[in-house]
Formats: C-alpha cells, structure tokens, sequence
C-alpha cells in the first residue's frame, strides 16, 4: 500500500457538527485549533454514551459497572501511553487537568523534590506561560537559576550557547511546537544535550501531538505534557508522562482520596503509582473521549495529518506572501519542514484584536492576543498577533478565506 | 456587517490613529498600569489631580482600536472635571456598555437606560456593547483610571 | 400551590438510560450516588450539544463561537454561584478538577497565607480525605496545629468541647454530612461557633449539596466545596467558593495561562477574581454540564429531593432493623432529620467486599471500603463498609431488593 | 451465580473462616505491612528466611473472603520453599490470575496458560480472574509477601 500523504478533508467535515452551521449565512472557517480543537463527533458519542450507559465512580466499586467505569479509565491510560510510546504505559501516565496541571505537578513534584537554592533549570523565550509561571512560582518559595533559551532572528531556538546554558542544570523544560511561532523544536538532539549534560527533558507537546506522532522512548524523554482538547479530545483532562524511574521517586502532589495508602489524624502514606497523582475522582468520561480522539486520529493517520498541515502550511505562507508583500507579517521562521501549521500576524497599524473582529464578519475564527506567551511577544517586540492554526479539518478555501478576509481588514484601516 | 461599522465608528478610528494626550506625566503625577490578561493590551496611565479636579491625564501603553480610542477619548472627556464628576461619568459609561456590578457583562440584560447627551463623544462607544469580548476593551482606561482616583483618594 | 413533597421516580428513570439496561436478565439498581451520580440525559445532551455545537477555547476568542463558549462558561459560574446563594456569584465561584482539588487550593493558596507555626485549625475525626490530606501536606511545610472535634458514640460530631477546639484556632473545616455515616452536621451553628471564636469556616458540600439546598449567605459560610458529579452533573470539573473578601486576597496557586495579568522572563503579576485560580484551559464542556445538572435538580426541586431522600432513608433503616435486627448494623446516627440517605452496612464475619460482591449479582450497585474515611474508620473499629447511598432515581423497591440480596449475603457467609 | 460459586469455592470459604498461619513472629523474623489503598484492607506478614529457604511465615491484619483466604493460602504454599521457588510460585500465581508486567489486569488478555496443577490449592483462586476488582484482594498477601522477600535480598 503507498503511504497516506494526503486526508479527506470532505469525508472529516462531516464528524465535526460546527462545521456544518450556517450564521448569518457563512458557514464557520475555524481557524483556531491551536486554542482548542473541534471534537469529532466520535468523540461526543463515545463520552456520552460513557455517561449514559456505563458511569459509575472508578476505582473502589465492585459491582460490574464500576467495574467497567474503572476498566474504561484504566484503558485510556494505556492508550495514552501506546500513543506516545511509552514504555510502561500503565504506570507512566498521569491524568490532570488540563496540560497546565501537568506543569505544575512537574514542578510541585520533581521539581520541589530535586531543586534547590544551587540548581539550575533551562527554559526558553518561546515558553507558553504553562511552563514558565510553575517554575517561577517554584523558584520564589527555593531560589534556584532560570535560564533560557533564546529564539534567534530566524525564530528557532538558538542553541548556540546551549552547552553553556546546560552546565549544571537539572531539567531542561522545552516546547516541542511553539504556538506562537511555529517554530518545530529538535527535541531529539535537545534530549541528548540535556542527557550528555546530566539534565533530565521535559517537553510541552501541547502543539506537537496534535501534528506528528511523538515517541517519548526514542526520543528519551523524562517527562512530556499535554493537552487532550487540542488534540481533538475533551477539556476537563490532561496528561503528564513521566518515566517511570522518575514518577515512582516522585513525592505527591494534590492530597485527598484515591492518592493514598493509608491516611492517620497525624499522617498519611501515599499510593504507588500514577494513582499518588490522582487525588479524587478523576476526569472518567474525559478519559474514555480522550482515548476515542486518539483512535480517531489515529485512525487518520498521524503521518498523514503531519503531512496535511505541512502543505497547508506551505500554501498559506505563499499566498500571504504573494497577497501582501510586507504588509501582513507572519512572525515564525520561514516555510520548512520544521515549520508548524501556526500563523501568527501582524499588520502594521492594525491591531491583532481588529484583524481578528472583521474576520469574524467572514466566518474566519482565528485568535487575537498573546497567546500566553507574553516574553516571547516582548521578544518579538509586538504586543499581540492574530493567530491562524490548522486542523485535520482545515483545506485550501479556508485560507482562500482568511486571505480574503485580511484582504478586508487592511483597506479598512488603510 | 452593520454590526461591525457600528463598533468602527468613524469618531473611533480617528481617535486610535490619533490618540489624544499621549504621554506620561512627571511626578507628582502618579502612574498606574492596566493589563487585559485576555490580550495583551497594556495601558499606562498618569493622572495629575489638584484639589479635587483631575488636571491633566496622559495616555501610555498599547492596544487595540477600541482600548486606544476609549482612552483617548476618556482622556479628553475627564481633563478638567472633578473625581466626583468623573466617577459619575464612568458609572454612566459602564451602565451604557451593560457592565454589571462584579465588572461582568450580561448580554440578556439590556443596557441601562443612560443619559448618552452626558457621555459626549464617548458614546461612540455604544457599539462596543454587541461584541462582549470587546468590551474589556474600551473599560480598560477606565478601570485603570478608578484604580488611579482610589489611589489618590487612599492617601 | 402546594409543597411539592414527592418526587416522580418512575418519570425520573426515564432520563437515566443506565437505569434501564437489563444485565443477565437484570436491571441495574444504582445505591452508589454517593460515590458518584449518574448524569441525566440532559446533562449529557448539554454537553455534547455544546461540543458539537459550540466549543471553542474560552475568553481569548473574538470570533463569535469563542464568544458563545466563554459566555456558556462564565454563565455557569453565575448559575453555581446562585444555586448556592453566592451573594457574588460572578466573582465568588472558582472552577476545579473536583472537590479535592477546591481544599488544595484552599489549604495552598489560604492556608499558605494565613498559618504560620503558632496556628490551628479544626477538622474532624468524620472527614474525608479529600479535607484532611491537603492540611496535613500544608502542616508538614508550616508546622501548625491540627484539632480534631470526635465523633460520639450517637454518630454526631462531639460538640461538648467545640470552643475550646475553636480557642486561637484561624479556620474550622467540617463536612456538612458525613459520606460515611449520614450524619448531617449543625453547619449554621458550628459556622456562628466559629465565626465568635474568631474562626472562618469551609464547609465540604459533597454529599450535602446534592440532597438540600445549601444558602452560603444564609449560613455566612466563608469557604464551601462540592462535587459537581454527586449532583448528577460530569466528571472532570468541581467547585470552590470562597466569600469574596478572602478570594480576593488570596494568593494564586496553580500557575499558567489565564491566571496571569503579566508574566516576564522574572515574574509574574497574577490576575484577580476567580480566573486567578484557574490556570490552563478550563473545564468548559464540563461547566455547562454543571449548569445543566443544577437546573435539572432546581427544576425538581431541592425540598422536594430532601424529604424523597428523608422518606426512603426511614423505610430502608426499619427495613433493615425488622429484618436483620444485630446481625446487620447500620453505622451511623438513628433515624432523624439529620440522617442523610447514606448507610453503611457492617456484618459480623462478612466483609463489605463480599457483601458487595453478592449484591451486584441481584444488579444491586452499593460501595465497599473505607470510603475515603480512613480515621473515620478507625473511630468506628471496622476496616470497611458497604455502602448504599440514595439518589433522585431510587425508591422503596431499590430497597426491598437490597434487603433481600442482603439476605442472600447473610445465608451465604453464614 | 454460576460465577459467584467459582469465586467463592469451598475452599476459600474454608480458609476465610479458618485461616492457616495468622499472628505474628518475633524478630529477626521480618515484618511487612501491605495495603489494598482501595478498600481498606491491611495485611501485616512476618517473614523468617534462613539460608535462602522461607522457614516460616505468619499473616495479620484484616481483609475479605478473597484476600483472607488468598494469605492463609499462601502462607500453607510457601513455607519451607526455597526464596526462588517461591518467586515462581508468585509467578505462575500472577500468570493465573492474567496480571501483566506492570500489576495491571487486562480482561482482554486471556489468562496465562499456566500449570495449574503446580499451584496446589492455590488454583482455588483461579475464579477471581473473573472479577477484575477482586484480583488486588488475591494478590495483596503476594504483593507483601515480594515486599518483604525483597527487603531481605537487598540486606
Ligand atoms: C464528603 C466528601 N468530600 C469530598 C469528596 C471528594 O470529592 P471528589 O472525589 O469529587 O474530589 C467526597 C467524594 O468522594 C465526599 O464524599
Ligand atoms: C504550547 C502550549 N503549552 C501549554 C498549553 C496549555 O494547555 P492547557 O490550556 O490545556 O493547559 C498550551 C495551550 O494553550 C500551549 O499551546
């Protein structure tokens, strides 16, 4: 059989309801799935009939559908886990809340157990604030170095002084896709600077799971979140994988139910386990979406959606270019195969905000602001950029649309 | 698209491609920063108040049509009114943008009936009520300035 | 018109598909509510209306979907807010992953701020973990004094020495209805007690709120908790308020996007209200779920499900005493009007779990083990219990069928 | 029920209400405390190992039919074996019961063929494999018992 390099952009629309309604007689172009993807319909279906046929609480129950509940729950983890090829997907995989959580469990956890006033941590300027505000919250209450990468003018990382930067530093905390720039980290080569150097990794794959498929054993990597709604799941759920050499030393997080072995007036002892992270009842139904999004792209074809938004990528670059010369700028590096399906824009005069509201007139949903990553906006000295992100679901009218639309909005405040 | 014209009314744009009382002011002027968290937007505010009259007020910071164009239209609106004044005006402003009592908008309920005569040019503003979004827009010189008149009052 | 003093089970049952699966020639009978509810199809249908329907990531959006999504969530906040009375409601209600989650918060962010080495607080011995596990992680850290009011030998909370507990102490933390033993506390009392001793209150609303309605004004509660799928609402999301006086002193806890006003390479500047609590992508889907699930039971009527739930506790105790006199005990309180419909079950020689294990093979769904109570259990002198817990769907036959599976378990073991 | 009589076989009745082996020894025998964190079962072994051979070996604590029973079972199987072959005991246990690699049970997974006639008594248990929830009752006494078998290899 020869490779899937292309998806039935036609046959997907039809699982995604949205996409179908017409307002004020547009139909909705989402240009928006870096903030959040549309769920498929398979996803709803399988969370509500999760809910209406089989919802019991997990874990304590031995009537059959709790039973089932817990099964359900439990299986999600390992498909979690086989998903990013985890080597132990039963015990490696902690669901939070959302890949925020994940963050601040990394840091409240590892971090508080294995930083001090003479540690060092790397982070870089492209760091959404879901992997920065933990770590500096952690470094008021221990006093350790933040170091960061900085993004070059080419807009990848610059790696020149990474060795440096790496010297004596205990993690290395990195974004695989920035979801600002589009910029597609070499985690590979960063996880085996970070090893060489005695440092763990821990990669933010909130914007690279949904594009490509991530192999956390051969990519060697300690630690990886992310978020279960942008990769066409539910919200109310995330992921942190942690080796398990790691997640096993680590100390627990949020204390309450199911997260112990014991609890005593004056003490308590806490479960094995990705369990010692999961204190109360867990994201249930989320979890059995989560494990139907991951079938359903699955089903798609990770190679084939990568491929999908790199042409779709490709084609909107140039028709920006060739529209508008300089006058929409498109802040990442230059088309490539480590350039992601994020377009952030800029127009001079024009604000992000008002780009974005006269793209709405057009059914156009794309994201003004600074996509909580405000040192990297400093960097990139703008203050907000309107941000179009591609989807399983996106195809060449919409941006036929969204260059259209920016077409608009440039006379209008011309 | 109606809509959209109401929210960019001319009087708007020309107040954000040319914003009034851009600056900052020298102590004792005092100067107080406002964020919108949701965008980004940054405004820097520096109020000069003398017995009780708000005297000067200059415009720092960045954002879009309407936080420009709100600021600077509240700028040239309070220069020269008393707090009292000026409190009454932004309890009228907030009124006609349907901004509730805990600073959130309830698009059900209908905008409180206001005096749009007393709000002058800022009632060029009244479109931004139909884009809730936005409205975080054109309050936050405002919500800057009352922080900036407690401040004064608490010393 | 009338009190509405009954609730129609049978038209009930009609929303709740569960109920009506037949397994091995049986129905389902689901006493487990107090572990977890199950949803309403209109909880369900909500949710997936929304996804399907609506969603997109909330308060960053222009476009008039985003617009849509936020709106829908910060509407539940209000509807949470008014359920409960908030006399704020868009300012004193946070979001969280569930109940646990609200007394991390409360114990990192409050507790954090406000207990120091020379502070009490004052638990009791009949919480659940989720309210003792959070302190003792913060006591570990600061050092402070943990008191514990005991629980009687009549199953009610000791009170004899409540001012002497509350004497210097900063917060009194107390279930309003024990998950174990049905015990409803005095709340509007111990709140008076605390509040002259100079005390603020929490109060965990988990298995109070779905049973009566809860006024936080009324009671001048400064802290309450609950969990929205005990009140036949989703997974994955749960409930904190706070007065907003305390709130808006709080310092922030988990930290990341949408909690932050501005964030620098150095530091950050976290946000105010609510959002400054609510790091990472909320639980939306889940949110408008919880609006849905408190208009289905505010429809029903909260008088109406209390004295429902008063009227099958009475018939299940005398059935069970007529029955089975000593040979099965019920622990907790004797029947009153403050007994909440919980019972936990002990027989001599048979273990809750095999009691539970019979059970299910009459399609009898109750909960064995120490029901996340484990002091509690320790008190009573029994390692676990099975549980059945009443919900909105049950009614006498549910119990008839409990008493005769529970003879079965009795002949069995015997 | 036909399932329920497999669960609860006379056998496992029988070392409910009678278990083998219950108390505790005195040092040097070691002591291991095990817990099932979801349902409030403890099990308290003591451990006596003497030249690589389990010499004997008590059980306390308090649990369920299925975990009782499973200890005192064990208890009766493993004394006077040697430390290896008590780990392949617990092997071909686990392999009954279809626990994989990481203590997870996979309903999907058939059971392990595995020699049941090796397991002596022990293969009482094998009506738990239908009972997802119950096969951490039947395997708490083991989990403890490799607990404390560990503890002693690593002195
Ligand atoms: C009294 C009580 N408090 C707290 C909780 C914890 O709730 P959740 O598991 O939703 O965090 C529960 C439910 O298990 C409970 O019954
Ligand atoms: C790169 C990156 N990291 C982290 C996050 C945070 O994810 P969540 O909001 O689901 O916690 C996002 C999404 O906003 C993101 O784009």
């Amino acid at each position: 059989m020869a490779a899937v390099t292309s998806l039935d952009v036609a046959t997907i629309r039809k699982d995604f309801p949205l996409l179908a309604q017409v307002r004020d007689g547009k139909r909705i172009t989402y240009l928006d799935s870096g903030a959040s993807a549309l769920p498929p319909h398979q996803v709803v279906a399988a969370m509500a009939t999760y809910q209406e046929t089989t919802h019991a609480n997990v874990h304590r129950g031995v009537y059959a559908t709790a039973e089932r509940a817990t099964h359900l729950y439990e299986q999600a983890r390992i498909d979690v886990g086989r998903f990013i090829g985890a080597a132990k997907p039963a015990s490696e995989i902690v669901f939070t809340k959302n890949c925020t959580e994940a963050f601040n469990l990394l840091a409240q956890s590892w971090g508080l157990a294995n930083l001090g006033p003479n540690s060092a941590i790397v982070l870089t300027e492209m760091e959404h604030h879901a992997n920065i505000v933990p770590w500096l919250q952690l470094q008021t209450r221990l006093g350790f170095e933040i170091r960061y990468l900085s993004v070059a003018e080419d807009r990848t990382l610059d790696l020149s002084n990474l060795d440096q930067l790496l010297d004596g530093a205990a993690l290395l905390s990195v974004t695989a896709t920035s979801n600002v720039l589009g910029t597609v980290n070499p985690i590979a080569e960063l996880a085996s600077a970070a090893h060489a150097a005695g440092a763990l990794i821990a990669v933010d794959g909130a914007q690279a799971v949904p594009h490509a498929s991530i192999d956390v054993s051969a990519l060697d990597l300690d630690f990886l979140a992310f978020s279960p709604h942008k990769v066409y799941g539910p919200t109310g759920i995330g992921v942190l994988y942690a080796k398990a050499e790691h997640l096993d030393a680590m100390p627990p997080f949020l204390g309450g139910g199911g997260m112990i072995k014991d609890v005593r007036l004056d003490g308590f002892l806490a479960a094995d386990g990705p369990q010692r992270f999961e204190a109360g009842t867990p994201p249930i139904a989320e979890a059995v979406g989560l494990s139907a999004a991951l079938a359903y792209v699955s089903g798609l074809g990770l190679d084939a959606i990568h491929a999908h938004h790199r042409s779709l990528t490709t084609y909107a670059l140039s028709a920006i270019a060739s529209t508008f010369g300089d006058t929409v700028k498109v802040q990442g590096p230059a088309d490539g195969p480590n350039r992601a399906g994020v377009l952030s824009l800029t127009v001079d005069g024009v604000h992000a905000h008002d780009i974005a509201q006269v793209l709405d007139t057009y059914g156009v949903c794309v994201r003004p602001g600074h996509h909580c990553a405000k040192p990297l906006m400093r960097r990139l000295g703008v203050n907000a950029t309107a941000r179009a992100s591609f989807g399983i679901y996106n195809d060449r009218d919409d941006i036929d649309l969204l260059v259209e639309a920016l077409q608009a909005t440039v006379t209008m405040f011309a | 698209m109606a809509d959209l014209e109401e929210l960019y009314r001319e009087i708007i744009l020309d107040h954000y491609r040319n914003p009034r009382n851009r600056g900052e002011l020298d102590p004792p002027a005092i100067r107080v920063e406002g964020f919108n968290p949701l965008c980004g937007d940054e405004i820097v505010l520096s109020l000069a108040v003398t017995d009780g009259v708000v005297t000067d007020v200059k415009v720092g910071g960045s954002g879009c049509s309407i936080s420009t164009s709100s600021g600077s239209l509240m700028s040239a609106a309070v220069k020269g009114k008393t707090v009292d004044d000026v409190r009454e005006l932004l309890a009228t402003f907030k009124g006609m943008l349907s901004v509730g009592d805990e600073g959130e908008h309830d698009p059900s309920v209908e905008p409180t009936p206001v005096n749009l005569r007393s709000l002058g040019e800022l009632a060029a503003l009244q479109g931004v009520a139909k884009f809730p979004v936005r409205i975080k827009c054109a309050t936050l010189s405002w919500n800057t300035l009352a922080q900036g008149l407690d401040e004064i009052a608490a010393d």
